[in-house]
C-alpha cells in the first residue's frame, strides 16, 4: 500500500490522455487527410462551394447517424431509418397537399408537428417491439424496414409523391437551400441537434444509463435502471432524429418517392462505426459520428471530382477507403 | 434463533423460514436469518451452500419460493434489481456487478447520479468519488474505466459503491476474496465506525480468520439449511469449519515435499520485462512448489500472462526444458506442458452460457477426437472423473456454468486447466472464492501434484496459503522481483517486509 | 367465353417508370378482364431477376395459358422463360430483349427502344447545340442503362458534342442531385445535361437552381413522366423535350397477347415501339394526370 | 426442506425439455404454421411442384447462410456476401467464355475449381481484414462489399456477363435443374452441405472453437485457442458457402451482372437469426438456418399465389410475417 505518490499518477494520466484522445481524435485525422487528398485530386475541392455543398447534403445522414448513435450505444440496431425516412415524408407531403389548413404558414406549422409526432411513433413501435417483443433488433427493424417501405410504396402507387401547392413550396424552401449569416441551414441543423444530442448523451442522467444498459444490461438492471425504457427512448431518439432529416429532405425535392432513403440505414450506421463508436454498443461519440457523415460524403465527392477513376470503379474504390480511413484509425489508436 | 442473554432488540432484516428452488432444484431449506442492528454478522458454509443466494434474497435480487421477509419486525416484499437501495439495503455481489464502458465515477452513482437542474453534477461527483476512495485508502484514479482496473481494484469500486449509499444493512459477498491483507485491515477498519454508527453488515466469507477477527455472530448454512447461529466469541475457527463441512477436519496443509537440490531444472525465466513488470529472473525445479507473494497490483499476474504468453513481454527469454519459449506464444507454452491458470474466472476462465462438460474439455479437447470426429462418450467420462477428483457439486447436471455458485466453478476451473495435463501448472489465486473444507482439497491436490514430479507456481495474495504450500516464495513489488524466501525464512514478518519495501535482495 | 389465364410478370415499382408499368399492368387487367369475362390475368411484381425466376415458377404453378413479361435483366431470365414456354405457354416479352431473341424463347415481343431512347436524345443535341459540352448521368449498371449509352454515343459519333463526363444516378432523384453538385463544382460551363430519366432529372434541375448557374441551357430527361411532360407541355426553359419511353407499352404486349390466344389472332414476331420525341407540340398526347409515373 | 422426492426428477424433465428443444424446434414451428397459411390461401400450394420449387430457389440463400452461420457464431459478421456471389459468377462465367480450355467438360471441372477458390480467397480476404487489421466486421465487409460489387461492375462494364458457349450451358445446367432420385440436385446440395456444416460445427474441435470464440474471446484466448485463425476460417467457410451458392447460380440464368444478389447478405443474416442463431456469438443452429431460408423463400411465395393482396404491399406483409414468425418463435420458448 505504501506506493510513492509521484511517479504513479504521472504514468497514469499519460496512459488516460492516449487512450481517450486518440481514439475520439481519430475520425478527425481521417478527415483532415481526406481533405488533403481531395484538394490534390481537384483544386476546386477546397473551395467553399464545395464543402458547403458536402457538408449540406450529408445533413441527412449526419442528422439520422445522430441518432443511430444513441441505439448503437445502448446495445442496439436500427435497420429501418431509410425506410422511415420514405414513410414520414411521403406523409407529411400528403397532409400539405391535402390542404386541410388553408394558411400556408399554419399549414406548413401543422406538417412540421405531424412529421416529428410520425417520427416518434415510428422510432416508438421499433423500440416496442425490439423489447416488448424481446426480438433481436435486426431483425425487429429489418421487419419494420419492409413494413415502412411498403407502406410507402403504396402511398405513393409506386410513384412519386410531390408537393403540390407552389405557395407551400416557396415557403418551404429556404428550410433546406436558405442560409443564416452565410451557414446553410442544414449546416446550422446538424450543429444544433449534435449538440443537443452530445449534451443529452453525456450530461444527463439518461445518457449515462443509455451508457451503462449497452455496456452491460445485467450490471444496468441491477443498479435499478429501467432497461427497456432506456432501449425505447433511444429507439425514439432515433424516430425523432429521422423526422428532423425528413424536415431537411422534404424542401429539398419537395417530392418522394417509394425509392427514398434506400440503404440510407448501412450508410447511417457506417457513419456511427467510422465516428468511433462501437457496434457492440456502451459508448457513443456523437461529434465522431458527425465527423464520420461528413467523411463518407466526402469519399464520393472526392470520387466525382477526380477525373482518372472509371465510373465502374467507384463502388470498390469507396469500400477501399472506408477500410483504409478504419486502418488510420486503427494505427492510431492502437499505439497507445 | 436470537441468542440468550442479549437484551431483545428488534432485528432490522430477518427472514423467516425462506426456501428457494430454481426451477426444480431446492437450494434453500426454511432457512431463519436476522441481522440486529449495529452488528456484523458472518455467513459461512461450504461451497454451493447457498449463501449467495440467501443475501440475494434479503436484498431483493431474487424472490424466495417461500417464507417471509421482516423489515424492522414488519412484512415486506422487497423491490427487485436493487431498489431496495431506497430502503438502505445495499449488495456488494459477489460476482462484479460493474459495466465495463463506465469509469469509476460513473460506476459508483449508476442508477442514482446527482443532477442540478437535469444535468449530471459531474463536478460533485467526482469529488465524492474521491472521498469515499480516499477513506478506503484506494489510489484508484475516479476517472479510470472499470475495464482497465485489476480485478482487486473492481473489487474495492464495489465496496466504495456500496459503503458510498446511506445503507441501514451491508451485505458483502465474499468482499476480501481478492483483497490483500491490508486492504482488507482498511476495510475492516470501516466497517467497524460504520457498525459504531449503527449500519448492520452481513458478512459472507471462506477466510475464517477475519470471521473471528470482524463479526460479531455467526451463522452456518449447510447444503442449503441453518445449521447454527451464534455469537462468534463462542466460537473458533476450528469448531466453525467443522459445523460447515459437518465432519472433522485434518489439518489444512500437506506435509511440504521439497526437491532435491539437484533435480532438473524445468523452467528458467531470465531478465523478463514487460511494460510493467522489469527485470524478473526465476528458475523453477522438477517437483517443486514454488510461491509468488506481494501486494494487489505488484505485477505478479503480469508477469505469469507474460512467462506464459499471454502477454507481449518487451525483453527477456524463458526456457522450458532448456528450450527457448517464443515469446507471445501461449499456445505453444500450452504444447511444451505448461498451463497458466487465470485468476478472472468469470472473465477469462469459463464460458458462462455453456454447460459443464463444455467448459471441462474446451482446452483439451483433442484428447477426444475419435477418427476426426468428437466423442461425447469421452468427454462425459471425462467429466464424471472431473467431478470426483474435484469434487464439483452441482445440483443439476445440465446447469449453465453462469449459475454455479462460485467455489464450484473455481474447481471447474481447475479441473478444465488440469485436463491438459501439464507438467508445469501456473495458478493464479487458486483457492479463490472456495470453502475450507474444498481448499484443504485443492492444497493436497496441489501437493500430490509435486509429488508426481510435476512443477507448480502458486500465485497468491492469501500469505498462509504461500506459506502452507511452497518450498519457496518470490515476493514482488511494483513491478520488481524483491526477494526469494527459502525455508525458515517463509514466514508473514519476512513475505510482508519485501512486499512493503522494507527489504530487498540485492540479487533479485 | 372460355376460362383463360394470363400470367403478368414485370418489375416491382422501384423507381418512376417502373411504377408507370405496374399502373398501366393493372389498368390493362382490369380492361381485359371485364372485356372477356372468362379471363382472369394475374399481375405479380419482383426486384430482381432471381426473384423474377421464382414468380415465374409460381405463376406457372397456378396453371397460366400466357405469359407476358417484363425482364428486370434479360438474360438472367432466359432459362426461366424457356422453362415456361417449353410446357406450351404463350409467351409475350416486353421491352427488354435477351440477346438470343428468337421464336425459341417467346412467341411476341414488344420492344421498347432503349438504343433509340439514347440516341433521339444524342440527335437532340446535336441539332439544337452543336458545339455542346455534355454531361451524362447514367442510371444503374446493367444492360439497359449500356444500350441507351450506346444509342446516344452513336447520335453524337463525328460531331462537336463533347461528353465531359458519365457517373451513375441509380435513377435515383437524391443520388442525381448529388451528382449534378459535383459536376458544377468540376466543370465551370456545362451547356447541356442528359440524365436519360425523368426522376433523375428533378434532382439535376434543383442542384442547377441551387447553384444559380446560368450557363447550362437545358436538360435533356426520358421516358416521359407526368411531370416532366407538364414542363414541356407549359414550355419550361430548361426542359424543352423529353423522349418517350412509354411505361403503357405492357399494356400493349397484354392486349396483343389476349388477342392472341382468344381471337386466335396470328400474333407473333416484333413489334416496336418508337422512342417519340415530345414536345411542346405533341406533348398534349402523352399527358396521364392519374398516373403515378 | 421437506420436499417430497418424488415430483422433482418429474419437474425436471419438463423443464429441461422446453429449455433445449423448444429453442431448437421454434423455427420448425414457424414453418409449420407457414405452411397451413400457405395450403389456405391457395390450394396449389402444398403441391409437390411447388414445395420442391420452393426448396429449391431457397438453395442460394440457405447455402449462404450455412456458411453465415459459422461467422456470426464466432461474433462476427459478413455484409459482403451478396457482392461475393456477383464478383465469383463473373469471374467463373469469364472463365468460361474464354475458352482456355477446349474440353466441355474439363472446362466446366476447371470453372467449378476456379469458383472455389475464388471464393474461398475472398472469404480469406474478408478474415484477414477483419482479424488481422482489428476493423469491426461489419465496417469491414461493407468495404469489400463495395469492392467486390464495384470489380463486378467493371469486369461486366456495367452490363450483363452471359454464358456464351451452348456446349458448356447444355452440359451445366443439369446442375441445377437436374434431379438425382427425383430429388432435385439443389435440395440435395443443401442438405449436404447442411449436414458437413452440422458435422463440423457440433462434432470437430473446431466447432467448439467457435462458439467459445463466439461467446467469450478471452475465454477462448485464455484456453489456448487461436482466436483470430478461429475466426478467418470462419470466413473462409463463409466464402466457401458462397462458390457452392454460385456453382448452383450459373447454371439456373447462365449470367450474372453488377445487380446479381443484391441484399442477398440480408436475408441471409435473417435466416440465420429465424433460425435461431443469436446475432451476438456462441452456438449456432445450422439446421434452424436452413429453416430459416425456407420461411423466408415460402413467405415470397404464398404472397405471390394468393391473389388478393397488392403489390404494392408485399414488402409491409413480409415484414410483418418475419416479425410475426419471431413472437411465435420467442413465445414459444419464453415459457420455459
Ligand atoms: N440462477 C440459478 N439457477 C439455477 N441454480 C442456481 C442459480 N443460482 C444459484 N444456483 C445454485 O444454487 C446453489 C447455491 O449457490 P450459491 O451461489 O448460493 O452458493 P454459495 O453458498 O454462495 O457458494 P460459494 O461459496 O461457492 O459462493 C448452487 O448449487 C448453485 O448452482
Ligand atoms: N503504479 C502502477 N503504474 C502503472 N500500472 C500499474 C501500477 N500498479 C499496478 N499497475 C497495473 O496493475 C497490473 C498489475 O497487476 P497484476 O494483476 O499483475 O498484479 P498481481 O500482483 O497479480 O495482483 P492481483 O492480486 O490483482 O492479481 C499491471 O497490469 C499494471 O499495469
Ligand atoms: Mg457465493
Ligand atoms: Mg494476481
Amino acid at each position: 500500500m505504501s506506493v510513492n505518490g509521484s511517479p504513479e499518477p504521472q504514468v497514469q494520466r499519460h496512459r488516460l490522455w492516449r487512450d481517450v484522445d486518440l481514439r475520439a481524435v481519430a475520425p478527425f485525422a481521417a478527415l483532415a487527410l481526406l481533405l488533403v487528398i481531395g484538394a490534390l485530386v481537384n483544386p476546386n475541392f477546397i473551395g467553399l462551394t464545395n464543402l458547403a455543398n458536402v457538408a449540406t447534403r450529408s445533413a441527412f445522414i449526419a442528422i439520422i447517424a445522430v441518432g443511430a448513435t444513441f441505439v448503437i450505444s445502448s446495445g442496439d440496431l436500427d435497420l429501418s431509418v431509410g425506410s422511415m425516412v420514405a414513410f414520414v415524408a411521403s406523409l407529411m407531403i400528403l397532409f400539405m397537399n391535402s390542404g386541410a389548413i388553408a394558411d400556408p404558414s399554419l399549414m406548413l406549422t401543422a406538417a412540421v408537428v405531424l412529421a416529428v409526432v410520425i417520427g416518434g411513433a415510428c422510432g416508438l413501435a421499433n423500440g416496442l417491439i425490439t423489447t416488448v417483443g424481446r426480438i433481436e433488433p435486426f431483425i425487429a427493424t429489418l421487419g419494420t424496414m419492409g413494413i415502412y417501405r411498403g407502406l410507402t410504396t403504396w402511398l405513393s402507387q409506386g410513384g412519386a409523391i410531390t408537393l403540390s401547392s407552389p405557395d407551400l413550396q416557396t415557403l418551404y424552401r429556404p428550410a433546406y437551400f436558405g442560409s443564416v449569416l452565410g451557414l446553410p441551414v442544414p449546416i446550422l441543423v446538424i450543429l444544433i441537434v449534435t449538440a443537443i444530442a452530445a449534451f443529452i448523451l453525456y450530461r444527463t442522467r439518461y445518457g449515462r444509463h443509455v451508457v451503462a444498459v449497452g455496456s452491460n444490461r445485467d450490471v444496468a438492471r441491477y443498479s435499478g435502471i429501467a432497461v427497456d425504457r432506456v432501449r425505447t427512448i433511444a429507439f425514439v431518439i432515433q424516430g425523432l432524429c429521422v423526422a428532423i432529416a425528413v424536415l431537411l429532405y422534404v424542401p429539398r425535392l419537395g417530392s418522394t418517392s417509394a425509392t427514398t432513403g434506400i440503404l440510407w440505414e448501412l450508410q447511417a450506421i457506417t457513419a456511427v462505426v467510422v465516428g468511433g463508436t462501437a457496434l457492440k454498443g456502451g459508448a457513443g461519440r456523437v461529434w465522431g459520428t458527425i465527423c464520420g457523415a461528413f467523411i463518407l460524403e466526402l469519399v464520393g465527392n472526392i470520387m466525382l471530382l477526380s477525373n482518372f477513376i472509371s465510373e465502374y470503379l467507384i463502388g470498390a474504390i469507396q469500400g477501399s477507403i472506408i477500410i483504409i480511413a478504419m486502418l488510420v484509425q486503427r494505427s492510431l489508436t492502437r499505439r497507445s | 434463533m436470537t441468542l440468550g442473554g442479549d437484551a431483545p432488540r428488534t432485528a432490522v432484516l430477518a427472514a423467516e423460514r425462506i426456501s428457494k428452488s430454481f426451477g426444480e432444484v431446492q437450494v434453500l431449506f426454511s432457512v431463519d436469518f436476522d441481522v440486529l442492528p449495529g452488528e456484523v454478522h458472518a455467513l459461512v458454509g461450504e461451497n454451493g451452500a447457498g449463501k449467495s443466494t440467501l443475501v440475494k434474497i434479503l436484498s431483493g435480487f431474487e424472490n424466495p419460493t417461500s417464507g417471509r421477509l421482516l423489515l424492522d419486525g414488519q412484512p415486506v416484499t422487497l423491490p427487485a434489481n436493487g431498489a431496495a437501495e431506497a430502503l438502505g439495503i445495499v449488495l456488494i455481489h459477489q460476482e462484479f456487478n460493474l459495466a465495463e464502458n463506465l469509469t469509476v465515477t460513473e460506476s459508483l452513482y449508476l442508477g442514482r447520479e446527482v443532477t442540478r437542474f437535469g444535468v449530471l453534477d459531474r463536478r460533485f461527483m467526482r469529488a465524492e468519488t474521491r472521498r469515499v476512495l480516499d477513506q478506503l485508502g484506494s489510489h484508484i484514479d475516479e476517472d479510470a474505466l472499470i475495464s482497465s482496473l485489476a480485478v482487486a481494484d473492481k473489487q474495492m469500486v464495489e465496496i466504495a459503491k456500496a459503503i458510498s449509499r446511506d445503507a441501514r444493512v451491508v451485505f458483502m459477498d465474499e468482499p476480501t476474496a481478492v483483497l490483500s491483507r491490508e486492504e482488507t485491515d482498511i476495510l475492516f477498519d470501516q466497517v467497524r465506525k460504520l457498525r459504531d454508527a449503527g449500519t448492520s453488515f452481513v458478512f459472507v466469507s471462506h477466510k475464517l480468520d477475519e470471521v473471528m477477527e470482524l463479526t460479531d455472530r455467526v451463522t452456518v448454512l449447510r447444503d442449503g439449511q441453518w445449521i447454527k447461529t451464534a455469537p462468534t466469541s463462542l466460537l473458533d475457527g476450528e469448531a466453525i469449519a467443522q459445523l460447515m463441512v459437518g465432519r472433522e477436519l485434518s489439518s489444512l496443509y500437506p506435509t511440504k515435499h521439497e526437491p532435491n537440490v539437484d533435480e532438473e531444472v524445468v523452467m528458467s525465466v531470465a531478465g523478463l520485462s514487460t511494460g510493467y513488470v522489469r527485470d524478473a529472473s526465476f528458475e523453477l525445479r522438477k517437483g517443486e512448489v514454488l510461491g509468488f507473494s506481494g501486494l494487489i497490483g505488484s505485477g505478479r499476474s503480469e508477469l505469469m500472462e507474460a512467462v506464459a504468453g499471454l502477454r507481449p513481454r518487451l525483453a527477456g527469454e524463458v526456457r522450458v526444458k532448456g528450450q527457448v519459449l517464443p515469446p507471445g506464444d501461449f499456445r505453444e507454452a500450452n504444447r511444451r506442458g505448461l498451463a497458466y491458470m487465470t485468476k478472472d474466472r468469470k472473465g477469462k476462465g469459463l464460458l458462462l452460457g455453456e454447460g459443464m462438460t463444455a467448459n471441462l474439455t474446451l482446452q483439451s479437447i483433442e484428447r477426444h477426437v475419435r477418427h476426426g470426429y468428437l466423442d461425447p462418450a469421452s468427454e462425459a467420462n471425462a467429466m464424471a472423473r472431473a467431478k470426483r477428483r474435484f469434487d464439483i457439486r452441482v445440483r443439476d447436471e445440465k446447469v449453465r456454468v453462469g449459475r454455479m455458485s462460485g467455489g464450484n466453478q473455481q474447481k471447474l476451473l481447475l479441473a478444465k486447466i488440469m485436463e491438459t495435463e501439464p507438467e508445469i501448472i501456473i495458478i493464479d489465486e487458486p483457492t479463490r472464492g472456495i470453502d475450507v473444507g474444498t481448499k484443504q482439497q485443492i492444497y493436497h491436490f496441489i501437493a500430490a501434484l509435486a509429488r508426481e514430479g510435476r512443477s507448480i507456481i502458486v500465485v497468491s495474495s492469501e500469505m498462509p496459503e504461500v506459506i502452507g504450500l511452497c518450498t519457496r516464495v518470490a515476493v514482488m513489488r511494483e513491478g520488481r522481483m524483491v526477494g526469494m524466501l527459502e525455508g525458515e525464512e517463509i514466514s508473514e514478518q519476512m513475505i510482508m517486509r519485501y512486499a512493503a519495501g522494507l527489504r530487498r535482495q540485492a540479487s533479485a | 367465353q372460355e376460362e383463360k389465364t394470363i400470367g403478368v410478370s414485370i418489375p416491382a415499382a422501384d423507381h418512376g417508370w417502373t411504377a408507370g408499368v405496374v399502373y398501366h399492368a393493372n389498368r390493362v387487367a382490369e380492361l381485359l378482364m371485364k372485356e372477356h369475362p372468362g379471363l382472369k390475368v394475374v399481375v405479380k411484381t419482383s426486384p430482381d431477376p432471381a426473384t423474377q425466376a421464382n414468380a415465374l415458377q409460381d405463376l406457372e404453378v397456378q396453371g397460366i395459358d400466357a405469359l407476358v413479361i417484363l425482364p428486370t435483366d434479360p438474360d438472367p431470365l432466359v432459362n426461366a422463360i424457356k422453362e415456361v414456354k417449353g410446357k406450351g405457354t404463350f409467351v409475350s416479352i416486353v421491352d427488354r430483349a435477351p440477346s438470343v431473341n428468337d421464336s425459341t424463347v417467346r412467341d411476341l415481343y414488344v420492344a421498347g427502344n432503349n438504343p433509340a431512347l439514347g440516341e433521339v436524345a444524342g440527335q437532340y443535341i446535336k441539332e439544337n447545340t452543336p458545339d455542346a459540352e455534355v454531361v451524362v448521368i447514367r442510371g444503374l449498371p446493367i444492360p439497359i442503362d449500356q444500350q441507351r449509352q450506346d444509342g446516344f454515343d452513336k447520335a453524337i459519333a463525328g460531331s462537336n458534342v463533347k461528353v465531359l463526363d458519365r457517373q451513375f444516378g441509380n435513377w435515383n432523384r437524391d443520388d442525381a442531385f448529388k451528382v449534378m453538385q459535383d459536376y458544377l463544382t468540376k466543370y465551370q460551363k456545362i451547356d447541356v445535361v442528359w440524365c436519360q430519366d425523368d426522376d433523375m432529372a428533378v434532382g439535376v434541375l434543383q442542384a442547377i437552381e441551387q447553384a444559380k448557374r446560368t450557363d447550362i441551357k437545358y436538360v435533356v430527361g426520358g421516358a416521359g413522366s407526368k411531370d416532366m411532360i407538364k414542363k414541356v407541355m407549359d414550355g419550361d426553359k430548361m426542359i424543352p423535350v423529353d423522349v418517350l419511353y412509354p411505361p403503357s407499352m405492357v399494356g400493349t404486349a397484354m392486349e396483343l397477347t389476349a388477342a392472341a390466344i382468344y381471337d386466335q389472332v396470328p400474333v407473333h414476331g416484333t413489334y416496336t415501339l418508337d422512342a417519340t420525341l415530345v414536345t411542346k407540340d405533341n406533348a398534349q398526347n402523352y399527358y396521364f394526370p392519374d398516373s403515378p409515373f
